[in-house]
């Protein structure tokens, strides 16, 4: 039925990272990454999980730009944006295996966390209209900050984008939408779910845009930063990256034929080789944190519904409630 | 004072004393000031915090819940309840699990507004009463205007409680009197925020009502004392869920609501009562309720399902003589 | 905290109709819906209504383009929409009054109208999507065919739009979308709700847009009828009109300064100048309709819920419905 | 044969037997075949008639009844139930009511199949049960799977009715076999698309359970039957509503559910219970539902909150001794 065909990646990463803390944070994500894929195929992990292996630049690239104040909304595919804004892969793992010292306690899991500052939710395109309050209030009472969010090529599809795009344009709220086009949603090539362009949809409502197609975070900065001031003062901005997902949508579910995805450029082997050392030192760094988080105990969610639960039902130790 | 007056005064009270409060909505601007007149003056006097938006419910109620979560309190108004679809996900996958499902409670003060009901001729899609589709999400509570509460103490229960709140009001109420006088031998008592108006004598059956319908149960319990001389008690809680109910002991209980058959509030009570008061009952409880129908537009087909006074006072009559 | 200024109608209407058949559509409609207002201040309509005061030459020159087998979808600013498709004014005045003869049987009431070939919904935004399926049923089965779908500016404010407007792009449906751009929805001004353009909008989804500011049907129909002939094709339009709402969004509710609706262009003088008999033929032909439909009895709602109701509810004569 | 792979087969059975059938979602093309494989070898089969959308559940939901009022047959997958949320306007305000709200019937061949329920770890967005919200929407019929019930037939019986029908399709039944061998004394019946599971004793009591719950259902009843020497009877409708059900005259009855407290399911049956054998009742219908939560993403935090055959078990325990 669609007519477009499916769209590939125009510009593959190439660059290296420049600056170390850079390399550092894109090899802890990675490493992240694979070892939850690794959990996963030991029969280690239950639920599901999509991780972000060849866009770990993307977050660590803007979260360089974000100050304490600003506040970043993520989607399913939040781990990397997740690290780069906090150095804690201990939490977050633990959130992910529902151990002792999860971020959410292991209520959300990997796809719904919140902490100062950060916050992500499951369902495609509800986090733009989250986005525009917050960053009404921060306008307000924190001026200068501004409100992240990051979202899918495919999440275009979801009416919600849009209206809050248009309230974020007619109300010059300080929001940045950072664009992760993966050129794939799920197991949907770009070309059958999105008709036009993302930069035609920020000209739709007057939005400044950018593309970004650079993979070396510091050069991305460098690039963006005065895009973000701009945020900062009202402007509100789209910044686009193509970016490559290497990895399946979820585990086990790619369907794209093997050639495909193996074209699909990856800054690792490049960085693995400049730097070996580091590489070492955050794969061990990754390896302690999950063999120090699988030991923990199951985490306890101390906010968890009691007895006197308003709805009257009572808690049942098999697990459920019944009410009589 | 009317009652939309009253609701505006609320408005009036939130705003003024927090000045973190918002209202958010369609066509909000003075002299407009609502599709239902209910955030008159509200721009005037507060020109920064009251957001007239495009017509975006799915946002709107996203960005309430946005500011919400950094500390501010929401209100947003619907332009008509039937609307609630439209920002469905946002309240109920969004905004009402936020406060649980990162682990900690987040406190949210949020309150979405929404006129509501049918009477007024117009049709299928500005008349509904979907109080049953906001029943049972965790994290949500539901609240409706009644004539014998002031708004301004129902808006500090509904903020105090720091979840998402929905508020129905009744758009035929918004035109009657705030605590209308009640004919002897009638009278009113308010307690813990629930109206019991009764004639002081033991009753013989409770008619549970929301405060859009009070008018319609009270008036049906009149005829009934009257030509049956049988004393019921009328009880209209604001708090419509989760349902907390003191009743007395009596073998029969009504409930009367707005919304078509099926899946309603009133099943969400008669359970509530079932499980405290079964053995107190000769019969299961009543429930009234509107057709399994769409809302027609003429007056005259409108009334045939819609509740009305005489049919909430047959299904006393058929309760009791059964 | 908008800080866009409402947008000014750019171009006023100015020539006059030069087809005799669209004068008189026009001055069918306009006394309809003046009619309308006056039975409403009577007393003698209840519920609501939203007239099509001024935007009436908008259906006019578009159902002049539309086929048979074409579908068209309506808003609660329909009247116009109906009336330039069917010459039935008793069928809808009967409609809107809710007595025999009604469209609908008085269940649909001015916004909700079911006829082969048109249907109006009275709620912002959902008729696209459905429009988008009725032209994916219509290019299969009456190739050639296409929906049409009337919306307001306001209207745009709905995420629902641009979902459909993607799908329709991507699957090349037969879909035509008349947009009666009158600078207000209800009480906001365009530029209060808007951000952007309209036609940025259909740029975002590489859809064509034409703008139309002339207000003769003919000429409209002439500027539009290649454009038309894409959309049979597969290529979905959007076509802007810019057009004064006149008159009140409901009844009595108009809050814009007065002088500023006297600014806008009235088409009706010129043409009853003109066409003085025709003028006061459809006025007497309304005011026999109106007088016919006002003696007619009730409407008969014969598809009316009954006892066995599904849900088990027994039908009440005192109206409502109880269960024991 | 696995009952993900039954539903397959009856859109197979849909799609070559009716050529104006469409299934519309997401990601449904071969060979990903849809998140739970329900729509494998589809695509490959009838490429014009198996669309693939857009993230756009609202337009999805809107195109089928599209469709469907042009006279096709449109059956629309949503990735996960809780994502009805995005598509409710378009189901309720525009699907449902286009079947009555003209004011003659316009049949409408459309169904929304959700997977639905959790149990699998995948959090709070993407485990719920939300049946309550669909049920009491005039012109809206809501079935679930069942592994007792060819789906084909389920389907055939959806699209007869002519409106809008959700089918319920519960994630974790999907793994299941379909016509479950059921270990003596149970045996299974099917009687006008219900089925009743019994030992062929007059039972004590009545399990009501849709199709996703009957498993754990039928363990709570085999531990009664032998630890407590209870009989009951577990009753299995395909179509959740309206409610319509034939029971036997017993002093018990239970619901189980799914999805969380409040406005369940279970209430509306409990009131069509009651309804109709208030007499015979020893006690209200007791509920048996999840809590009144989100549902965590931790397994062992999921299970706190879900309902087991041991929550079903000691509920009807409860029950009986009461
Ligand atoms: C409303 C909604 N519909 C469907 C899904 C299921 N889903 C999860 S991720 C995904 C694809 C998202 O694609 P994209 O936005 O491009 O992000 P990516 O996965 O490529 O990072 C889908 C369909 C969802 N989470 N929410
Ligand atoms: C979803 C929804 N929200 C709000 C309304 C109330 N409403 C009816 S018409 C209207 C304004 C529509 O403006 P526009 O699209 O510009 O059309 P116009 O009335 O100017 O013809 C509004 C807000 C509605 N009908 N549906
Ligand atoms: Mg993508
Ligand atoms: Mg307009």
């Amino acid at each position: 039925m669609p007519s477009a065909l499916p769209e590939a990646l125009t510009e593959a990463p190439t660059e290296t990272p420049t600056e170390a803390p850079d390399r550092a944070a894109m090899l802890l994500i990675r490493h992240f990454e694979t070892a939850l894929l690794d959990l996963f195929a030991r029969g280690e992990l239950s639920g599901t999980t999509h991780t972000c292996l060849g866009q770990e630049y993307v977050p660590v690239a803007v979260s360089g730009l974000l100050g304490p104040d600003d506040h970043v909304l993520s989607n399913h595919r939040g781990h990397g944006h997740y690290l780069a804004r906090f150095d804690d892969p201990e939490g977050l793992l633990a959130e992910i295996m529902g151990r002792a010292g999860a971020v959410c306690h292991g209520v959300g899991g990997s796809q719904h966390i919140h902490r100062r500052g950060y916050l992500s939710t499951g369902v495609q395109g509800e986090s733009l209209p989250v986005a525009a309050g917050l960053a009404l209030h921060l306008r307000r009472h924190r001026p200068g900050a501004l409100a992240c969010a990051y979202i899918g090529d495919g999440t275009w599809g979801e009416g919600a984008v849009y209206e809050a795009l248009n309230i974020a344009a007619l109300w010059r709220l300080p929001l940045l939408v950072v664009v992760e086009h993966n050129g794939i949603a799920q197991s949907t090539p770009t070309g059958h779910a999105m008709a036009g362009t993302v930069a035609g949809r920020a000209a739709a409502f007057g939005l400044a845009h950018t593309l970004v197609t650079a993979t070396d975070p510091a050069r991305i900065r460098a690039e963006l930063a005065p895009f973000v001031a701009g945020v900062r003062d009202g402007a509100p901005l789209i910044v686009e990256f193509r970016t490559p997902r290497l990895g399946p949508h979820s585990k086990g579910d790619d369907t794209r034929p093997a050639d495909q995805v193996a074209a699909l450029a990856d800054w690792y082997p490049a960085v693995a080789a400049a730097a070996p050392d580091l590489d070492r030192a955050q794969r061990d760094r990754v390896a302690r944190v999950v063999a120090e988080v699988s030991a923990r105990p199951p985490a306890e969610w101390t906010g968890r519904p009691r007895e006197d639960s308003v709805a009257g039902a009572a808690a049942h130790p098999a697990g459920g409630w019944a009410v009589a | 004072m009317r009652v939309a007056e009253n609701i505006n005064a609320a408005l009036h009270t939130v705003l003024a004393g927090d000045e973190r409060a918002y209202l958010i909505g369609e066509d909000l601007l003075d002299p407009y000031g609502g599709a239902f007149k209910v955030a008159r003056g509200l721009s005037t006097r507060f020109p920064d915090r009251v957001l007239s938006t495009p017509i975006s419910e799915s946002a709107i109620t996203g960005i309430a819940a946005g500011l919400a979560l950094a500390g501010d309190t929401a209100i947003v108004e619907y332009m008509f309840a039937d609307f609630l679809t439209l920002g469905f996900d946002q309240l109920v996958n969004f905004a009402a699990k936020s406060v649980t499902m990162y682990g900690e409670r987040l406190p949210m003060r949020m309150v979405v507004r929404c006129p509501s009901g049918g009477g007024r001729g117009y049709g299928p899609t500005h008349s509904q009463s979907l109080t049953k589709h906001l029943i049972g999400v965790p994290g949500l509570a539901v609240f409706e205007m009644s004539p014998f509460r002031d708004a301004a103490e129902v808006f500090a229960e509904m903020l105090a409680l720091g979840q998402p709140c929905v508020f129905v009001e009744d758009k035929i109420l918004y035109t009657r009197r705030m605590l209308p006088a009640v004919a002897a031998p009638f009278t009113v008592e308010v307690r813990d925020g629930v109206a019991y108006v009764g004639t002081g004598e033991r009753p013989e059956l409770v008619l549970i009502a929301p405060g859009g319908m009070a008018e319609r149960a009270l008036a049906a319990l009149r005829t009934l004392l009257i030509e049956q001389e049988i004393a019921g008690l009328l009880v209209v809680p604001s708090r419509l869920y989760p349902v907390r109910l003191d009743l007395p002991p009596v073998p029969h209980v009504v409930v009367a609501e707005d919304g078509t058959a099926g899946g309603t509030w009133g099943a969400e009570v008669a359970h509530h009562v079932h499980a405290r008061h079964f053995a107190d009952l000769a019969a299961p409880v009543t429930l009234v309720h509107g057709a399994d129908a769409v809302i027609p537009a003429a007056p005259h087909l409108e009334r045939h399902v819609l509740v009305s006074a005489g049919t909430i006072h047959d299904a006393l009559v058929r309760t009791v003589r059964a």
